[in-house]
């Protein structure tokens, strides 16, 4: 049993740190959100630190790094609030790796490796977090399919090069490669609010390439490796709103103190690193357990979103309180941290379903290794 | 004790109840209903028709101009205002400033400020925060400085709710250094037009810009705008403060917000998932528990006798079930809360819209913007000081 | 609209003080409670001050008052913690009047209200709250009817005249009164967590009187009218929770200071005052919503359980918790308040199960009028 | 970074498991899984066994007698005893007393006190809290005054648990009342059969009798019994709450309750009512991202780096984890938890049962007496304050 870094993953971070502190400051990430939320500036020095091909294995031209270095990298990324789609882009690379055959993997992991965009288009209407709320549909035509449906919020959606659709293919849920710009593809791409970009995607009798026949494997493998990455970046999101308040707790003076010395804002204030440390701890276990097989790394990862949702709604609306009036506005950095901290509570299913998740795949045991 | 309305109460709901729907914008009450931005036309038109019925300084006693309701009846009023999808009555004319005006003013400022405010004419805003000084007033700076008939006014006020649609400003300003922070605090008036007057709006997290700061650059302020006695001003906002009553929890738009939640959850085919309905319905008893409360404090007004010192419960409690709805809705929503679409959140979309539905668009800026509820108006903290202070000492 | 108190319902509330003050302080009740739960004398006191005959009509010799009057009465008597089962008395005498009729009216509540106990006797082993959970039978045996099965947490069951017990006849349910000491009957009492007393009932085809046939209905009104009562009573206990605990977070001396000097502990104070008032609220509610028709009633007072609940939870905890060591010891008064706020809370359906029909019952509409 | 324990570990659990059931009375162990009480004898018994092996002490470093553990392997022992239902070991002789004196007593009383310890024939209790002083412990009043070779101690302690059975106690008590109050306190051994020495149980609200009173009168303890140097007894006692680790979250014993829990839905025919599993399915999830605080703290110290600072944290989720668990496990069994029936809280129950199932006469009791978690060892609220210290200064 060990949870310390390695010197490799330790450099790993510095490095996303010291690109972050350099490059990716509060301005330039106001101007990226005001223009949209995508910057081929910043993505471009993304491929350039080799982060695109974090996860790729190093055949295909990626780093080959495994699980605990994704977290290492993306909860550094999450303390810069990232609003570019690296976390969507290694959702999808785990999925073209586990799932997709060798071909396909060619075809496209290389071209991730490089900068080029991929991400999973899932979220439909009604679908309220279940996977398999999918009404989208695959009908064969000779060596290839044709997609029907709408898929929301799909992830920097208008800069993709392709989505991974899944789809009902007689009834059953596959997954498709659909290129954007294909015939009967539009996109409609809208700022989300944390800043960042999504997009809705239209398929009508779109031509897919098929990835897998088994969709649900593949989706749950999906979601799982998503809860995982969402988990990192939520440890780094939540680390740095609580080094802000703590710090806004020490400067800001009323009644001729710091508000820090009240006891019931220091009261408040252990509770976020509560809830802070138990989600580091449950990011950990959840990079941990994605190698496991399926029914405990569901079990795990559905606990792992329970707590990180729990922690990441009390710490990002504590740090808002804390702040007071300063901490609604837009102009200082602890209301982005709160905005960012929720729309990662809604990605990958919420706290309530998973909590759903996890009562039904309760067993008589208890505990880490249960 | 009874928990009916009178007969003669039960009337008089239902005849302001039929006024509203006679006199108010079907398009307004549509925006507020979906939660969609107000423009200050939607605002500033329905008060301008409320005070042509004479029911925007609904709460004034008829001296003063007002209906001389009962407590009940302003009740009645305002959960039919809630009801109906009016927009709100701001507070800063006709709560907050026409009861100091009324009670410490002068005959002649009586008449010259308080038909603007009872006919929707003119717009008030509210300067009492400065950046040093939030939860702690008593700590502030700016300052007037006595020339003549005027004062010259000079410091910065923020969080000044829609200053930059006011005509007049009501400011607590310092007029004395001596003695304790409190003492050197006057109560002035100030016109948004005079020179020297310089308003910033800010940006809020949700994108809306709802609350500014202003500056006093050597602002001439005709000394007939002092209220009451120079440097008793903390008296006066004390008794502002003291004025609030039941509609600080903002029951009625409570309910109005629960019913919306209902509405989503069944539009968005999540009414009959357990868990979802469950919190619903935990939120459904903490608002029956909160106009309980509410329903004491009026009735305890009606009859005479003491109000319930419980105020700052009402503020509590109701705030927190305001951010809880808004909790709520969004999670009803889940993902399809994420697209931020600003036409969308003015009811401006025209096109095929890309988020799901429009409905959805405001419930996550909802969601961000309503964490101020806690914050503003003495934050949750100081209201739990003031009743720790009454049980405790 | 109208909360005040009457004077001849503050005579009453302070009549209840009054006899407490005098004859029912801490010792004689923990005397009580170690000689098992349940005084004559104190049953005696209680019937010359008329209330066991409380809500009983005046044709049958009681007072005739209403869910106001015993509001007020069961506030004062929840504050003085009592013991003896004059709730579970009122409870069964609101089931007679309102199920019963006439000749059994007239039989059994002139008895009741000279001190005669009668109780409903309807708790089964996995009947989890639930009021439909009944496996007693009820076979008719000429002009009476024989019944089977066993009944738990019969409040003073061993010693009461008569029980009102629920049980199925030809499926549906039915309500019956038995007679202690009736062959077939037999009877286990024994103290309660909270010192009052309680028993089990075995019924081996023990002789029955049709109270009758509606069981169902009976029963829901049975628990309504209990809910009201428990609510009184639980708004008296923690009125004096909540005074004792701040009379003692004003005396107790922490370095050097009252520890009602602490910010942390003031604001729990105050979170505790907020739960009392919403406690106190509902208890109203409650009370005022007991005469509506039966949809209406039974929303009211799910919702009054759950407010009721989680207020007595909240402040009997943090009473004792801000009592400190004192708090968990027996011979202070503020673990008693605490065990009778908890077993309060479990008797007529628990929290969980109230908030359960409170979804089950939920309208379009909001607010108390809805 | 690895979750798992390496084959040794593995194979050192092995070993662990398969002794304690071959050694551990089944009879004593089935009192623990049902939350029954204890007796004197089920406790000291299981220590002596323990202490036959070595591994009562299973902490200590091998130069005192221990058996040389790594924190991983006393974290699988802990686990081991706690699955399999072992009585407590009770931790005021070899986790708290023994480790002051390894590192400040003289070897003259290492050799005298350590082995009756380490092999579970001496009880100790832990005599520090007085009436006036709770969390405020440098307030403590009862004072030795030298008199020759001895100390005569006068004063009164209290919350002492299970001193109603101890030999020995060790005490905080006053040597001078100079400087700071701190700077005045000695950490003293007292023989409990000392002429002067009364002990009073103190009823809890689950009627059991758990912690005493301990009155000192005129008693005359040998200097030799002094840990360290007058005046120093605060220095040792921090030494002490310093030394607390990640097993003061007794995570281990939280897995086993969660079982039962489990056990008794199951049993009490809940286990399908989604209400009340989800509410167990939350707790699991706390009681699993608790497991990994501690195994996190558990794997920096076998590291050798520092250890994380949040024995604090560990403390507060821990205690706050017990108390759930309990009432839950009481909510499960609803009404029928309310008998209050002695013989069977010791299970010595042998009629029909008139209260259901005796398994679930412990529960409310349970509930009840797990109040204390949050209040001693430092209320919950200290804990806080010193987690903020850490975070804020």
């Amino acid at each position: 049993m060990d949870f310390d870094f390695s010197d490799e993953q330790m450099q790993l971070r510095d490095a996303v740190q010291r690109w972050a502190e350099r490059s990716y400051g509060f301005e330039r990430r106001r101007a990226i959100a005001a223009a949209g939320g995508f910057d081929t500036n910043v993505w471009r020095e993304l491929t350039e630190l080799g982060l695109t091909g974090l996860t790729i294995p190093t055949a295909h031209g990626g780093m080959g790094l495994g699980a605990v270095e994704a977290m290492v990298a993306h909860e550094a990324l999450g303390a810069s609030l990232l609003l570019e789609p690296l976390l969507p882009l290694h959702v999808a690379a785990a999925v073209l790796q586990h799932h997709a055959d060798a071909a396909a993997q060619a075809a496209w992991l290389p071209r991730m490796a490089e900068g080029t965009l991929v991400v999973l288009a899932h979220v439909e209407r009604h679908g309220h977090h279940r996977l398999d709320a999918c009404t989208t549909t695959a009908v064969a035509d000779g060596a290839t399919w044709r997609l029907s449906g709408r898929k929301h919020v799909v992830p920097a959606g208008d800069h993709a090069a392709a989505w991974l659709v899944p789809a009902r293919l007689d009834g059953a849920l596959a997954l498709f490669g659909v290129e954007r710009g294909a015939p009967g593809t539009s996109v409609t791409g809208y700022p989300t609010q944390d800043g960042s970009r999504a997009a809705e995607v239209v398929l009508d009798n779109a031509p897919g390439q098929l990835v897998c026949r088994d969709g649900a494997a593949a989706l749950a493998w999906a979601q799982d490796v998503g809860i995982a990455l969402v988990a990192a970046q939520a440890v780094g999101v939540m680390d740095r709103t609580l080094a802000l308040t703590l710090e806004y707790l020490n400067t800001r003076k009323q009644f001729g103190v710091p508000i820090g010395s009240f006891q019931a804002l220091r009261h408040r204030a252990a509770d976020m690193k509560m809830a802070l440390e138990l989600a580091r701890g449950m990011s950990m276990y959840a990079s941990l357990r994605l190698a496991t097989p399926e029914a405990q790394r569901r079990q795990a990862l559905a606990r792992t979103k329970v707590q990180v949702g729990q922690s990441m709604r009390f710490v990002g609306q504590q740090a808002v309180q804390l702040h007071g009036g300063i901490g609604v506005t837009d102009e200082y950095l602890v209301s982005h941290c709160f905005k960012r901290l929720t729309q990662l509570e809604l990605t990958f299913g919420d706290t309530l379903h998973h909590l759903g998740e996890v009562a039904a795949r309760m067993t008589d045991e208890a505990g880490v290794a249960a | 004790m009874d928990l009916a309305f009178t007969p003669e109460e039960r009337a008089f709901r239902d005849e302001v109840r039929a006024w509203i729907a006679a006199h108010l914008d079907p398009a307004v009450a549509a925006k507020v209903h979906a939660g969609l931005r107000l423009s200050k036309d939607d605002i500033q038109g329905w008060a301008r028709t409320l005070g042509r019925q004479g029911w925007l300084a609904y709460r004034w006693p008829r001296a003063f101009g007002g209906p001389g309701w009962t407590p009940v009846q302003q009740h009645l009023f305002d959960e039919a205002l809630a009801e109906a999808g009016a927009p709100p009555i701001l507070p800063f004319g006709p709560v907050m400033v026409a009861p100091v005006i009324m009670a410490f003013g002068t005959p002649e400022q009586q008449q010259r400020f308080l038909p603007g405010i009872a006919s929707g004419e003119v717009w008030w805003c509210q300067g009492y925060s400065e950046p040093g000084s939030g939860s702690d007033l008593a700590s502030l700076r700016t300052r007037a400085e006595r020339d003549g008939d005027h004062y010259i006014v000079n410091g910065q006020k923020t969080w000044t709710t829609l200053a930059q649609h006011a005509d007049w400003i009501f400011c607590l300003v310092r007029t004395s250094t001596e003695g304790k922070p409190q003492t050197g605090i006057s109560f002035l008036l100030i016109d948004m037009k005079s020179p020297g007057v310089t308003v910033r709006p800010i940006r809020l997290l949700d994108g809306e810009y709802e609350v500014n700061e202003v500056w006093f650059d050597n602002v001439r302020v005709p000394a007939d705008n002092l209220i009451g006695e120079e440097n008793k001003g903390w008296t006066y906002a004390k008794y502002l403060l003291s004025h609030e009553r039941a509609n600080i929890a903002d029951v009625n738009r409570a309910k109005r917000e629960l019913k919306r939640l209902k509405r989503l959850a069944q539009a968005e085919g999540r009414w009959d998932d357990a868990r979802l309905r469950d919190q619903i319905a935990a939120l459904e008893v903490d608002i029956v528990a909160l106009e309980m409360l509410v329903l004491r404090v009026l009735a305890a007004e009606t009859s005479g006798k003491p109000a319930l010192d419980i105020a700052a419960l009402l503020k509590i409690r109701g705030s927190e079930i305001q951010q809880r709805l808004a909790e709520l809705m969004m999670h009803v929503a889940g993902p399809l809360a994420l697209p931020y679409l600003e036409p969308a959140l003015e009811g401006t979309w025209t096109e095929p819209y890309p988020g799901g539905d429009p409905a959805l668009a405001p419930l996550a800026p909802r969601y961000f913007n309503l964490r101020k509820t806690t914050i503003y108006g003495g934050s949750n903290e100081v209201q739990r000081n003031i009743v720790a202070q009454t049980l405790l000492g």
